[in-house]
């Protein structure tokens, strides 16, 4: 010990003439830092996926229903309560809510006598913090969900372009569970589905490469899996919660993903599907998703029954309106051999109408069930439509399909923006034609799947957007033809609906083709039901208006498929099939629980 | 090696049983010691944990490994920042899942920053257990500077749930350096203040030289890590023995003594907290201001990590804190086990230093060692 | 790195050693049965420089009936780290104690009987609570134990609470007759 | 047609025609859909009618100063023969058709009368038929031009 050891202590009596340290909380306010983690703040943006709910460790996050915000697909109308008796303010919430409407505000202190207080619904009850502008949020480089979808490996337009070679090369076992692993399996997309498939619980199964229990989970609601894992419209897509941020889940691609992998020959062990006749029979019209649909789950429930097909094969649009290369033959073989082979009895060459007559089905069978489709080209109804030149979309592919020339020449015009044109154009690109493709409207406002125009102008299809046919004329050779079109300018639909095109009088074109291939719609045909029997049916515009269970005015008659309702593709036909199959059942006095 | 409890006749009028804690000054949570004394002088010493058990081991067997990132924190109070790391880098390790060059700077300075304020805490801790109270207001003070830092950084004061499996969450804020530098200085200004005031003070030495002496052989006996083993002339530091992050890239002195006193240790501590500054000084001038700080991540909901298991480590305030974690596979963790320098100092070394020492002088012995009854308990 | 392999080379010889993972450059694991444990770990730090216990601990492997002690050994010298694995009867766990090698081995050797239940016989203040006094349940680590279950049936919840699943609450709200529990009498 | 009244009952007649004429070919239309679409043209035009008398009966009133859009759907359409077996395309062609002539006709009566009150009444019946047309130029658009 030295004297300095005494005397150093005495220092700290320097410090007595410094400003103190103390803060005069409450008098002086002391906001938290802009990153703090305060308390909760959900946005408009919310679409109640529950994503929150699933990460919360503390499990602090109910969902919750909330007055005034209604359920729409896409938005399940729930919204995350919190219960401030658990929550740790970690803000995993925050890091992984698919649409960042997830926050929290750098609000942290706030004093009430009710407990209960702490247990509210963020955004949607009024909290003093909810006009907070700083606080926690995920920083754009920081992520806890993959945003980018695995690129499937496909065939380059210039070789895609040279044949009918499959383009979508599907995914690789490896890519499909990484693909799947992006999912968060909120089951937002289920709603949309037309068939409400069991989409998160099939994307597991890929996950854990478990492809039988996902080839169970997909015959639960729907028999197309091959064909739906390739063309489906794939709705459920645009409400992924993924997309909010990234790409949506290759939902589609991850079906294809689980049929790929399992052989045909294992589905019935597999599926395990019981074809006990019940002694009762149904008839079926038309062998198109809507038809086969109906036909495997009525087939399931033991039923006997018959389908009417009026084409040599089955599939109906599937078969004769999609192209092999999106997809092939033996893919949609794959899936209706599987029906087939459990004793459904497709009878081709049969035109109900010609063949036989709609009452000797009602009085053959049980019950019926009608999907005949739309298969009548709507006409141009434009001048000079008549001329020979002018070829019927469905015609070129249906000719395509049956392996017919249908003698489209080296430069084509396609008037039309759905499917079946596009369908038309990138077959004519395959068959060596220059392809034009003109269309009314603007290429968004196409009804075609998006990937399907971005694959067509990728094989050099050219689209010409706002384009109106007025006229088509003769052309200097027989084997041609001269279409006259107009400039269109969109106006807006003040009741609401789409955007509409009006014709410019002054900006018009004349181009010479060698073909005019028209797609610009179908309608249907149901003129062999007898003129009595309509009377009892619903109709609207062009349609049946089926009520509950697909069926309609004439009990014994239940309808589906593009003829019945108005989305017009294949997975709702395939819904609507299954839901007729347990509205018949139902009918002929099962239970719906099918 | 292990001595038996003495039996002593509590009836004989010579002894008295005495009880200090759980709740304890300048102990960060709550522990008890069973004492045994005969007159001042204590004769037994049984520590007694179970004031914080929270069962964090079990409570991670049974979350998701995303799940488990905001409640390692929670394993020690005044140093939540080392669970974080570890379990981060474990997590990592058992996926080959490697965090960018940003983050790991940015670890770096976090860790940093906490010794930093973790020291602040003990050396306020051991002014007050020899009634050196002013001591302690200051370093909470200046610890709570620090604590402002890491709000700004992390959104949160003590429970920063900062450092992710991956990466960091965020990027240091805009002028992070110039506030940081600054409260440097100003704890760097205060240690000297400290330095008169404590170390230099005859009362602290008088009371600390000699009190609970470490002897080397018992380092490896003990299991003790850390400024208790580097005090007793080891010159072990797992920064710079096995190092992680980036100390490899800094520079800074292994603190010893020889003594292993309770002075010693405080002073072992004490520069390392003027190395600590040090290191920050570097950490702030080289951390990457570009760059990603989060290694690409699978979608962490239904995280799967390999089986596999694994050790990790790193040199925490108190010595060797670490990670082991036995996965199977599954998306949840098979075993982690929490391995805290606490856990030998507080219960069997503190049970042997005890004896013979007075009770005036067991809470000063006791925040010599430094231990956080948390990290026993886990 | 070879010197861990020499090492278990040359207690190979003694010892039936199994299972050798070299982790990292400085972490290797490995088993050893449960009689020739205790003797290894004293050789290990005696003749081998692993003095240093880090930690011991234990895994449940419940669907396999056993389990796993770990002792986790460090040399200080070559920097390396052993994590020497013994197998356990589930059933009836019981183990030699190590107590009288390091000091903090008695504390590892408590909680692993209040927390997996266990056995080292000879180990002082073996059954004195640790952590969990008053406890009145099986050893809490081990895998069968159920938290959740536990604090539902000990804690009440908050009234209030309760939440709905959003795919579920959609099928209810949107498209209740496409469900397969659809109300009867639709048509 | 001197007078309001009488150009309001000149109107109304020429919607009752209409109905009628949808009504005409509702009976002979084979198909049931049709029958039934039709009928709802027919109740279309009825509703015209309806308005048209509530103005002569002073309870609205007619405007002419909206703008009503042009799709001009039809200008290039064929025209087309109403038959027993016309389909839903054509029909909505001959009824956009019918309020195109409609709307033509009143147009021209306007341009060719001096009186104000009078053109007033003939502008404001043009774009009463402009209104239907669009009416069918819509469902033209939405129903059949799906893929167009």
């Amino acid at each position: 010990m030295s004297l300095k050891d005494l005397i150093s202590p005495f220092y700290v009596w320097q410090r007595a003439f410094e400003k103190p340290y103390t803060q005069k909380r409450p008098i002086e306010d002391r906001p938290g830092a802009p990153r703090y983690r305060g308390f909760h703040m959900n946005s408009e943006d919310c679409i109640g996926c529950g994503t929150c709910e699933s990460i919360c460790q503390n499990r602090a996050i109910d969902m919750v229903p909330v007055e005034g915000l209604e359920q729409r697909p896409g938005d399940s109308g729930l919204r995350p309560r919190f219960d401030y008796g658990r929550c740790c303010w970690c803000a995993l919430c925050v890091d992984i809510c698919t649409t960042r409407s997830l926050h929290l505000s750098n609000h942290y202190a706030w004093v009430t006598e009710d407990p209960d207080a702490f247990h509210f619904t963020a955004g949607t009850d009024p909290m003093p913090w909810n006009e907070n502008s700083l606080g926690y949020r995920r920083d754009d480089d920081y992520h806890l969900l993959v945003h980018d979808r695995i690129e499937m490996e496909m065939l380059g337009p210039d070789e895609s372009v040279r044949g009918f070679d499959e383009v979508m090369k599907g995914y690789t076992e490896e890519q499909a569970v990484l693909e799947a692993d992006r999912c968060v399996e909120c089951g937002i997309c289920v709603a949309t589905c037309p068939a409400h498939m069991s989409v998160p619980d099939y994307i597991r199964s890929v996950r854990k490469r478990d492809y039988e229990t996902g080839l169970r989970l997909l015959y639960e609601t729907n028999p197309f899996s091959s064909t739906c894992g390739r063309i489906c419209t794939h709705r459920c897509e645009t409400v992924c919660v993924m997309g909010y941020q990234g790409d949506p889940i290759a939902i589609r691609f991850l079906k294809r993903a689980i049929v790929d992998r399992v052989p045909a020959e294992r589905y019935r062990e597999i599926l395990g599907d019981d074809v006990s006749d019940n002694g009762r029979t149904v008839g079926v019209i038309g062998a198109g998703p809507g038809g086969m649909s109906a036909a495997y789950y009525l087939r399931r429930l033991g039923y006997g029954v018959t389908v009417y097909e009026a084409q040599a094969r089955a599939g109906g649009m599937l078969r004769y309106g999609v192209p092999s290369y999106r997809l092939p033959d033996d893919q949609l073989d794959k899936d209706i051999d599987y029906i087939r082979s459990l004793g459904v009895e497709v009878r081709f060459n049969t035109l109900v109408g010609r063949d036989v007559t709609f009452q000797s089905l009602l009085d053959t069978h049980d019950a019926v069930f009608l999907a005949v489709g739309l298969n009548q080209p709507s006409a141009l109804r434009i001048n000079g439509e008549e001329h020979p030149r002018v070829l019927s979309g469905l015609k070129v592919l249906d000719d395509v399909a049956n392996g017919l020339d249908p003698g489209i020449g080296r430069k084509v015009a396609v008037i039309g923006g759905g499917n079946v044109a596009m369908d038309a154009a990138r077959v004519s690109r395959r068959m060596g034609a220059e392809v034009t493709v003109l269309y009314r409207r603007r290429i968004e406002d196409m009804p075609a799947d998006p990937d399907e125009i971005h694959e067509s102008q990728a094989e050099g299809c050219t689209l010409v957007a706002q384009a109106i046919p007025v006229e088509i004329k003769p052309a200097a050779s027989e084997a041609q033809v001269t279409i006259v079109w107009g400039e269109a300018e969109m106006v807006a639909d003040d009741k609401g609906g789409r955007p509409r095109p009006v014709l410019q009088e002054d900006r018009m074109h004349e181009e010479t083709y060698d073909c005019v291939i028209a797609a610009i719609g179908q309608g249907g045909q149901i003129d062999f039901i007898p003129s009595d029997y309509r009377e009892q049916i619903e109709f609207k515009w062009n349609k049946f208006v089926p009520g509950d269970y697909q069926q309609t005015g004439l009990a014994k008659l239940f309808v589906g498929g593009d003829i019945a309702n108005s989305r017009a593709d294949a997975i709702s036909a395939i819904e609507d099939g299954h839901h007729a199959a347990r509205g018949i059942h139902r009918f002929l006095g099962g239970s719906a629980d099918a | 090696m292990f001595e038996p409890t003495p039996q002593v006749d509590l009836s004989s009028g010579k002894y008295l049983k005495l009880w200090q804690g759980p709740q304890h000054p300048g102990i960060t949570g709550n522990m008890a010691l069973e004492l045994t004394t005969m007159g001042d002088e204590i004769v037994d010493c049984k520590t007694h944990v179970g004031y914080l058990h929270r069962g964090f081991e079990k409570l991670m067997e049974r979350r998701t490994f995303i799940q488990n990132f905001p409640i390692v924190c929670r394993i020690a109070v005044p140093e939540p920042t080392f669970n974080e790391y570890l379990y981060a880098a474990v997590v990592e390790e058992l996926t080959g899942i490697e965090s960018p060059e940003r983050a790991e700077w940015i670890r770096t300075l976090n860790l940093e920053l906490m010794r930093l304020a973790s020291y602040l805490m003990w050396l306020g801790g051991i002014g007050a257990a020899f009634g050196q109270g002013t001591v302690y207001q200051w370093t909470v003070t200046h610890r709570d500077y620090i604590l402002d830092l890491f709000e700004e950084m992390t959104g949160a004061r003590v429970y920063h749930m900062y450092i992710v499996p991956g990466g960091v969450r965020g990027r240091l804020p805009e002028g992070f350096e110039e506030r940081c530098n600054d409260v440097l200085n100003r704890v760097e200004k205060l240690l000297f203040d400290v330095e008169k005031v404590l170390f230099n003070n005859f009362v602290f030495k008088k009371r600390t030289k000699g009190l609970g002496v470490i002897a080397p052989e018992m380092v490896d006996q003990y299991g003790i890590t850390g400024p208790n083993q580097r005090a007793a002339g080891f010159v072990r530091d797992l920064r710079r023995d096995a190092p992680y992050l980036v100390y490899d890239q800094l520079e800074f002195d292994v603190i010893t003594a020889t003594e292993s006193d309770a002075y010693a240790r405080s002073w072992v501590r004490y520069q390392e907290m003027h190395q600590g500054i040090r290191m920050l000084r570097q950490c702030l001038e080289r951390t990457p201001r570009e760059g990603p700080f989060q290694a690409r991540m699978p979608n962490v909901l239904h995280w799967e990590v390999p089986a596999g298991e694994t050790y990790v480590k790193a040199e925490c305030t108190r010595g060797e804190y670490g990670y082991y974690m036995v996965t199977d596979g599954s998306e949840y963790v098979r075993r982690v086990h929490v391995r805290g320098p606490s856990y030998t100092h507080a219960i069997a070394l503190m049970e042997k230093l005890a004896v013979g020492t007075n009770i005036a002088d067991t809470a000063g012995l006791m925040v010599s060692l430094h231990t956080y009854p948390p990290e026993i308990e886990r | 790195m070879s010197t861990a392999t020499d090492l278990l080379e040359r207690f190979g010889t003694n010892y039936r050693i199994s299972e050798v993972n070299e982790q990292k450059a400085d972490l290797t694991f490995f088993k050893v049965p449960k009689d020739q444990a205790v003797r290894l770990l004293r050789e290990l730090r005696d003749d081998a420089g692993y003095t240093h216990l880090a930690f011991l601990t234990n895994i449940d492997y419940i669907e396999r009936g056993i389990f796993t002690l770990n002792y986790m050994l460090h040399n200080y010298d070559t920097r390396h780290t052993l994590g020497m694995h013994v197998d356990l009867d589930r059933d009836n766990a019981e183990m030699e104690s190590i107590h009288n090698m390091w000091a903090q081995a008695a504390t590892y050797q408590r909680e692993l009987r209040e927390m997996y239940g266990i056995r080292f016989p000879g180990s002082p203040r073996l059954d004195d609570d640790f952590c969990l006094e008053g406890w009145d349940q099986i050893p809490p680590m081990r895998k069968e134990f159920d938290t959740a279950a536990f604090s539902l049936a000990r804690f009440y919840s908050r009234d209030g609470r309760g939440t709905e699943d959003p795919r579920e609450h959609m099928k209810q709200q949107l498209y209740p007759t496409h469900t397969d529990d659809a109300p009867e009498g639709g048509n | 047609m001197n007078t309001v009244d009488e150009i309001l009952d000149f109107a109304i007649e020429r919607e009752q025609q209409a109905a009628d004429f949808y009504s005409s070919l509702a009976d002979r239309a084979q198909s049931a859909w049709m029958k039934e679409m039709l009928l709802s043209f027919s109740q279309e035009e009825m509703r015209h009618k309806g308005k048209l008398k509530s103005v002569k009966l002073g309870d609205r009133l007619l405007k002419a100063d909206q703008h009503v859009q042009d799709l001009k759907v039809s200008d290039y359409l064929v025209d087309i023969e109403p038959t027993a077996d016309i389909s839903l395309q054509d029909a909505l062609i001959v009824a956009m058709k019918r309020e195109k002539a409609a709307y033509r006709l009143y147009s021209d009566m306007a341009r060719t009368i001096d009186d104000p009150e009078l053109k007033q009444m003939f502008l404001g019946l043009a774009q009463e038929e402009a209104k239907h047309k669009l009416y069918f130029e819509v469902q033209y658009d939405d129903q059949i031009m799906r893929d167009n």
